[in-house]
């Protein structure tokens, strides 16, 4: 008999044997560093990102769930939330979804989730659906206005939003006082990878 | 150039809408010899879509429901002129579409076929020729490169307010009354007879109402208690400073929105999609200006130096299937005609010409027996563009 | 324009997509005995009024929701936005 | 004689710039115009006007300039139709005269003044029809050839342009005094304010008149004034900045000229798009000076008296030494005034017989209730004539008409202008929307001190609507001006042509031709004698040419009303609106997760919507595409190949109601599909089309896998949330895309099962256990996380594997590694299109929005008995003809013909006409495998014709093909091979 098709089991099942052949992984902008005078952009390739999508009519089953799972609320809409002990950082995606940001710790980033959530909630690994690259730097708003539809300016901690850059959607969150993380699909990231580097040589001598 | 009348109490044939209208009116006088006719226009001539367009004229339809009747409307606009004596400078120096892949390649050849079976002209050109007819294209550094064109020769341009003038001067010799600023108001129906219009100049009766407004078919069909298969839609267009002749003809770009021609004076006149919201503003808003100018600039890196002048928005009747109605309703007596979306200018004389023939025999002309209302109760639908009911995407 | 978001406030429009009548959440239903001729109308027939319209917009590029916006198709102003999905509920679908 | 006073003005004299016009060398200062610096050289005649080639020059001293337009920069730098006016001088400026035919000085078009009482307005219509064929051959070609002004170089625009988003509380458009002090009251209360003006100086009019304010001279109050807005970090200034346009929502364009992008020199952006996002506007954008018609009144050397002030006060250039100003309003007389004060001689020429009496300025004569009938000089003026023949010597004119509000912003959101009799202009009308507020001249407020107490007060006013503090109304001393006018629109007494609108050469006469031809509506007047239609937009000239008509119908210029204003304000290039979209950047590129493996091999790629997928893997040796896919596909057929298919769109759906869902959303029932089990699902419309086809996966109890097809993959998702939030709310259905998440391989061949087992990790792949249409979750070489799906496209015995994108690259390379021992091929997109035609698998060509469940032989598939989208008008009879077309295979019947995707089927003996069409072959292959051409395509009653011989018809190619109905499927029909 074949095995179940749930990953979880497959991982807490074992294998018996495994293939002589090893996969390497191969992120399109892996590597990728850059300073633009003392802005610094740089490619997270360490980091994941679940998505949990919160069943209908167990709202507030699931809501009780998270609190108790992660020390925090769920985020407000347009916004993130840390879980208690900052190792997740939550960013609200619609009305019945929110994306959890992680340090990658195994082939498996959904089961970190469901391992704190259990069965609540739908859970997909978006890992490889985005490319994350983190911006730092006091320059940024000047450089990103130049692409960036949103109000940067008054886009304070805590805040994220999803929007669309130079034809490619995207994600920003504000990290820190001079940081916003930036998410976009992986296959286009090295358009959008061009777009914020050209932003910054657009507006400054670097 | 015409006779400004007061309008009379009572016409053969009352026609509202002086665009393709007055087309109508035309040919129902000259063709089919009924000169008891109106135009009424709500505003001055002229300003409805017949002179606001982008002025191209082709008949590079794909369907046959469609073909022959843009072909017949072809071969009006060949002897326009000379038909009422007013130059409206037709002027065929070609349309080109470009296509960027195999699949579009196959589909401009199925409509190229079309074109030729339906007795109009085509011609598939490779990219080699189209560098040689149009050596400004970017060939080099281009996101979509171009890999072939449809061309038809016989397309070309209008100059579209000489239409009006010219269809208004004609029809006005022949004893037309065209009556501007007269805003109709509402229709005269008893027991399912269409027997006038109430208007802001006071009532007019008739044996026959003809509907012919383009953007404004759904409020003015309203007053006779109709829903159309319709939504109005904004399409801005737009024209550049006057520059030395620098293009051959129409071109349209496949793989972006664009579409672009030069007129006798010099300006670039181009376009592209719909806002895509349902409005009557007559004005649109600036992404669309973006998106056009970037299909240009990405088909025609030359023209970046070249200046947009002046931009303005038309109301698009946008039909359900994307193709026009010209029919009777169920109120006797009472004939409609639109659903243009933003193929009406070509349409023009076809399109008067058909309507005509359905006012003054009850029976759709030869060309336009697929332009019925019932088409979609029927699942008879002539979409060329294959999107469906979704009006801002034809 | 600016789509004032009820949940997200004012976002460009160019985030967002057409789709047209908000009337398209109304979808009839099957088993009806005149199913052809209601279908027919939902999908075709449209009030295309000059003025108030309510109308389908889905926020692509931002949170994913449909959204139901009044909106004047003559001079463009917004009145109100809703989530479509409340908007459904509350119409019992 | 113009020439440049030693001392004075605002400009930089540390700073000289050489800069050639026409091919000759000049000097000019920073702060300089073209059109300053080459007055103050003297070179009054710079152009040739639109259509009768006359000798124009510098006219006024801003974006309204009408006649002094040239060709800036050289060769693919170079832009046409450049106003003098507006363009800020630089180092090595290289600009050329424009519109003439061998040289300016000597145009041979010139003639075409002499011709003009054969070309007066509308002069097309009436002629040049007869005989039909000359139009096209003759005379459209010469008329052609002498339209426009300025060249394109036809050469890519080698520039950088940039766009960007600003977000304002207030945006104050205009830097001049009402503006200035606008921003200034609005950035102390705190707003976030944003200052524009199109000039590279702020100041306004401040720049160009002698005016105190408060005791300190204008200039002293514009720097101060700058100087504190600097302070503010909430204020951003903007100057090179023109508002060209007012949005919906307080939203408006602008652009903003960047002086550090040099043509040629740094590859910084030109030009700066932005678009403001404003909570309150405030206009601010001043007013155009209006000229008088009389006879030649377009000669060079006559300039509007607020330009002259302009060039006077700002640039220091002398405007000889005799000079007449010719008014009919007090603002002329500052003009008069300032050349007084230098020392210029100044005959004034004041319409109004009353003025003038209690000047105490020392003019040279003052001629009140005087007016010019015509002046002397052909490339510059040289005298004057009046109306009583009496003739003035000058070295220049100076001409008032008045001035009208800069309303435009105000009416691009279709809000009509209305007029006021007291300053003879059209103001900004009622009921502005989105916030917008008007102030200074733009509303009609021509005295300094009006105009400043306004920018205060419509500051406080917008300041007060958002929350901010108010601050009070201060008092302003200024000088005293008076801005009395009495109406003049031209001057009657006249032999010679007066030109109204100067660029496009329309005379006051065209405009009585036009009203007497019956074009009477004002959009009429517009459109016929192209009045206001050149690049200038007739901002110098369009109420007064709605005077004279006005005049002509008896109507008061009121209810003439005006055209509609519409964007942009000023002319704006057609790169800087496109941005960074042109050339490899116009659209985004998505690369398969394999892309670099496959560019290492020399993959030959193909653009799929914004996706680049390889087309086929040529290998050493093969010349032709042919070559290379024949041996993909026979190399698959016959063992084993990989094709990159990543680029399916693939959805995530979970949730309770998932099933329920998916089978209110395809058209075939989904209820009972068992875990770990592909269907092929078949989606519609709702109009009863086909939409999009593809596979689902059942991985989990509440867990579905979607593909979609490629090009289909969003307008699917959209359609899947629409369902889903807005039909049935209640279901507890989740959607998310996982398109970019996973590299996806086709893994299709005899051989596939034996390569894909020494990659799997302990996983069972045969027949009994995984077979044809399983799907399963499992890991590959080593404990990476994958999907496998056993679905063919190719018809053979094939999966799918799926692992996450980042080890797509790798995947690849393994599965090449792996499969040397089944001398493994990778397949691109062409050997993949070969082999689903070999199979009678339809695709994009086939799903055109216009086909049935029907013409694709899958009516069976639609559920009679659910409720799914498309299902109930499906059903209707246009639809389901008994002879519609349906999707059949073609093949030649001579073998060794072939024929084309978009050929017409004719029945054989039939006429080759649109009347006899049957319909159309929609792909074409070569099959290597059958060794002769294939087709699909659709034709009527198709499934009930096999074995008939119809011809494909193909004008558009020159070819005409008798092909043979057959079954579609031309590659093992019974589906042995895939289900192996």
């Amino acid at each position: 008999m074949w095995k179940s098709a749930h990953p979880i089991f497959m991982i807490l099942t074992g294998v018996d044997s495994v293939a002589d052949y090893k996969l390497e992984p191969f992120p399109f902008l892996w590597g990728r560093e850059r300073y633009f005078g003392n802005n610094y952009l740089d490619i997270v390739s360490t980091q994941a990102i679940v998505s949990i999508a919160i069943p209908r009519g167990s709202e507030k089953d699931f809501s009780s769930e998270f609190t108790n799972a992660f020390g925090t609320y769920l985020p407000e809409p347009g916004h993130s939330v840390f879980s208690k002990n900052r190792e997740f950082l939550f960013l609200w995606m619609s009305p019945d979804q929110i994306f959890a940001l992680f340090e990658r710790d195994g082939l498996y980033p959904e089961l970190t989730v469901r391992e704190k959530l259990g069965d609540t909630g739908y859970i997909t690994d978006q890992t490889d659906n985005w490319c994350q690259i983190r911006l730092t730097g006091q320059d940024i708003v000047q450089a990103m206005e130049r692409i960036c539809p949103l109000d940067l300016n008054q886009f304070p901690l805590g805040k994220c939003a999803r929007t669309v850059m130079e034809h490619l959607s995207s994600v920003l969150v504000r990290e820190s006082d001079e940081g916003f993380l930036l998410l976009s699909p992986s296959s286009s990231a090295q358009s959008f990878l061009e777009a914020i580097e050209q932003s910054f040589l657009n507006t400054g001598d670097y | 150039m015409w006779r400004d009348p007061e309008p009379q109490q009572h016409y053969d044939v009352i026609i509202i809408g002086a665009g393709h209208g007055m087309a109508a009116a035309y040919y129902l006088a000259k063709v089919y010899g009924i000169r008891k006719v109106a135009v009424l226009e709500k505003g001055w001539l002229g300003s409805g879509n017949t002179g606001r367009n982008t002025t191209i004229i082709r008949s590079n339809y794909l369907l046959p429901g469609n073909e022959p009747f843009y072909e017949f409307s072809m071969k009006l606009w060949e002897g326009l002129e000379q038909d009422f004596n007013f130059n409206a400078m037709v002027s065929q120096r070609g349309i080109l579409n470009l296509f960027h892949s195999d699949p579009q390649r196959d589909a401009f050849a199925r409509r190229g076929n079309s074109m030729l079976l339906a007795g109009a002209d085509a011609v598939l050109l490779d990219e080699n020729l189209i560098r040689k007819m149009c050596p400004f294209l970017d060939y080099e550094n281009a996101r979509f490169p171009v890999k072939g064109a449809l061309w038809q020769p016989r397309g070309g341009t209008v100059r579209h307010d000489a239409v009006v003038w010219g269809y208004a001067r004609g029809a006005d010799r022949l004893g037309v009354d065209i009556i501007q600023n007269c805003e109709v108001t509402g229709f005269d129906i008893q027991d399912g007879v269409c027997r006038g219009v109430e208007t802001t100049k006071g009532p007019i009766k008739a044996n026959n109402v003809g509907v012919s407004v383009a953007g404004s078919s759904s409020k003015v069909m309203a007053q006779a208690g109709m829903r159309l298969p319709m939504e109005s839609h904004v399409l801005q267009a737009f024209v550049s400073e006057g520059l030395k002749p620098c293009l051959p003809g129409v071109i349209t770009f496949g793989a972006g929105h664009f579409y672009v021609s030069q007129s006798d004076k010099g300006g670039l006149v181009f376009g592209g999609d719909l806002d895509g919201y349902n409005s009557y503003a007559q004005r649109g808003n600036l992404p669309t200006v973006e998106d056009v100018c970037e299909g240009g600039m990405a088909i025609m890196p030359m023209i970046g130096k070249a200046r947009l002048l002046r931009m303005w928005g038309g109301l698009m009747d946008m039909s359900m299937d994307g193709s026009p109605i010209i029919d009777k309703t169920h109120i006797s007596g009472l004939y409609f005609n639109g659903g243009w979306c933003y193929g009406g200018f070509k349409a023009t004389p076809a399109s008067g010409y058909c309507m005509a023939h359905l006012l003054a025999t009850d029976e759709p002309h030869h060309t336009a027996t697929a332009f019925r209302f019932d088409r979609f109760n029927k699942g008879l639908m002539i979409d060329e563009k294959g999107v469906g009911a979704q009006p801002n995407l034809h | 324009m600016i789509i004032d978001h009820p949940l997200l406030g004012p976002r460009d429009a160019a985030e967002f997509v057409y789709l047209g009548d908000a009337s398209l959440i109304d979808r009839p239903d099957l088993n009806n005995p005149e199913a052809g001729k209601e279908f027919f109308e939902y999908l075709y027939l449209r009030d295309n009024p000059e003025g108030i319209h309510r109308e389908l917009w889905y926020h692509e590029q931002g949170d994913r929701s449909w959204l139901v916006v009044t909106r004047n198709t003559l001079t463009h102003e917004i009145l109100n936005v809703e989530l479509a999905r409340q908007v459904a509920l509350a119409m019992g679908r | 004689m113009f020439s440049r006073f030693p001392e004075g003005g605002l400009i930089d004299r540390e700073h000289s710039f050489t800069f050639s016009f026409n091919n000759k060398k000049w000097t000019g200062y920073k702060g300089d115009t073209l059109a300053s610096a080459l007055l103050a050289n003297n070179q009054l005649f710079i152009a040739r006007s639109f259509k009768y080639h006359r000798p124009r020059g510098v006219f006024s001293a801003g974006s309204e300039e009408p006649n002094a337009l040239v060709q800036l920069g050289r060769a693919s730098f170079s832009e046409p139709n450049t106003k003098a006016t507006n363009i800020e001088l630089y180092d090595n400026l290289n600009a050329k005269s424009q519109n003439y035919k061998l040289s300016l000085q000597f145009d041979l078009l010139g003639i075409n003044d002499k011709l003009s009482p054969f070309l007066s307005a509308g002069f097309y219509y009436k002629t040049f029809m007869w005989p039909k064929l000359f139009w096209e051959k003759l005379y459209e070609p010469v008329i052609r050839s002498s339209a426009g002004l300025g060249k394109l170089s036809g050469y890519p625009d080698p520039d950088n342009y940039d766009k960007g988003f600003l977000h304002c509380d207030i945006l104050v458009v205009g830097g001049g005094p009402s503006g200035l002090l606008s921003a200034l009251v609005a950035g102390r209360a705190g707003a976030r304010v944003i200052l524009a003006d199109e000039d590279f100086r702020l100041g306004g009019r401040l720049n160009s008149d002698r005016e105190e304010i408060n005791n300190q001279s204008g200039q002293e109050w514009v720097a101060q004034t700058i100087a504190e807005l600097k302070s503010l970090d909430n204020v951003r200034l903007l100057p090179r900045t023109v508002v060209f346009g007012n949005y919906d929502h307080g939203i408006f364009g602008a652009l903003e000229q960047r002086p550090d992008a040099l043509p040629g020199i740094n590859k910084k952006p030109k030009t700066v798009l932005w678009r403001i996002y404003s909570k309150r506007s405030i206009i601010c954008t001043g007013a155009t000076e209006r000229s008088i018609g009389f006879g030649n009144n377009d000669r060079p050397g006559i300039l509007l008296a607020g330009a002259m002030r302009t060039y006077l006060n700002r640039f220091a250039v002398k405007p000889g030494d005799r000079v007449a100003l010719f008014t009919n309003n007090d603002s002329g007389l500052k003009t008069a005034n300032d050349l007084a004060d230098k020392e210029i001689a100044v005959t004034v020429i004041d319409t109004r017989p009353n003025q003038g009496q209690n000047t105490d300025k020392k003019y040279h004569d003052y001629i009140a209730g005087g007016r010019i009938a015509d002046v002397r000089g052909q490339k510059a003026i040289n005298s004057i004539i009046l109306a009583d023949g009496k003739s003035i010597t000058v070295d220049s004119l100076a001409v008032s008409g008045g001035w009208n509000p800069n309303v435009h912003l105000t009416c691009h959101k279709r809000t009509k202008p209305v007029w006021n009799e007291k300053i003879q202009a059209f103001v900004p009308g009622e009921n502005l929307t989105d916030g917008m507020r008007v102030a200074g001249s733009a509303n009609g407020l021509f005295d300094l001190s009006s105009t400043l107490l306004s920018g205060v007060v419509t500051a406080n006013l917008a300041l007060e609507d958002l929350g901010f503090p108010t601050c009070q109304h201060p008092d302003f001393e200024t000088s005293v001006e008076t801005t009395d006018i009495t109406p003049f629109w031209y001057v009657k007494e006249v032999r010679s042509r007066s030109w109204i609108d100067l660029q496009n050469d329309v005379t006051t006469k065209d405009i009585s031709q036009a009203h007497d031809e019956g074009f009477r509506d004002v959009e009429h007047l517009k459109r016929y004698t192209t009045l206001g239609m050149a690049t200038d937009q007739g901002r110098t000239s369009n109420v007064s040419a709605l005077a004279i008509m006005s005049e002509r119908t008896g109507k008061s210029i009121s209810e003439t009303s005006t055209t509609i204003f519409r964007p942009p304000y000023t002319p704006i290039p057609i790169g800087a609106l496109a941005g960074r979209s042109r050339g490899k950047h116009f659209r985004p590129t998505r690369f398969t997760p394999s892309h670099r493996w496959a560019e290492k091999q020399g993959a030959v790629f193909v653009e799929t919507g914004n996706w680049l997928r390889a087309q086929w893997y040529p290998l050493e040796g093969e010349t032709h595409w042919r070559q290379s896919v024949d041996r993909e596909v026979l190399a698959t057929r016959n063992s084993v190949g990989v094709c990159d298919v990543s680029t399916l769109g693939k959805i995530d759906c979970q949730g309770t109601d998932a099933a329920e869902f998916l089978n209110r959303v395809y058209a075939n029932p989904f209820l009972k599909l068992p875990v770990g089990k592909v269907r092929y699902g078949l989606m519609m419309r709702e109009d009863g089309i086909v939409y999009d086809d593809g596979t689902v996966a059942r991985l989990d109890e509440n867990h579905y896998v979607i593909t979609t097809t490629t090009a289909n993959a969003v307008l699917v998702f959209r359609q899947l949330e629409f369902a889903r939030q807005c039909l049935w709310p209640q279901l507890d259905v989740h959607l998310i895309s996982t398109t970019d998440g996973w590299a996806q391989f086709s893994v299709a061949g005899p051989n596939s099962r034996n390569l894909l087992a020494k990659i799997t990790d302990d996983f069972d792949l045969s027949n009994e256990v995984f077979p044809f249409m399983a799907c399963a979750n499992l890991t590959v070489c080593g404990g990476r996380k994958a999907r496998l799906f056993r679905i063919s496209f190719s018809g053979e015995l094939a999966y799918e594997i799926a692992v996450p994108s980042r080890y797509g690259n790798s995947m690849m390379e393994t599965l090449m590694e792996a499969g040397q021992e089944f001398n493994v091929v990778p397949y691109g997109t062409e050997a993949l299109g070969v082999m689903r035609i070999e199979k009678g698998h339809f695709a994009g060509n086939e799903l055109t929005g216009q086909t049935t469940a029907f013409n694709l032989g899958l009516e069976r598939m639609v559920s009679k008995k659910k409720d799914s989208i498309g299902n109930k008008l499906s059903e209707r009879s246009g639809l389901n003809q008994p002879d519609g077309i349906r999707l059949v295979g073609f093949v030649p019947v001579d073998k060794n013909m072939q024929f084309n995707a978009g050929a017409h089927f004719v029945s054989k003996g039939k006429e080759k006409i649109l009347e006899n069409d049957e319909g159309w072959m929609t792909s074409v292959a070569y099959s290597p495998t059958l060794g002769h051409t294939i087709g699909l395509g659709f034709i009527k009653n198709g499934l009930n014709r096999f074995g008939e011989i119809v011809h494909a018809v193909d004008p558009l190619r020159g070819n005409n093909t008798d092909v043979e109905i057959c079954s579609p499927h031309f590659y093992d029909p019974d589906g042995g091979r895939q289900r192996g």
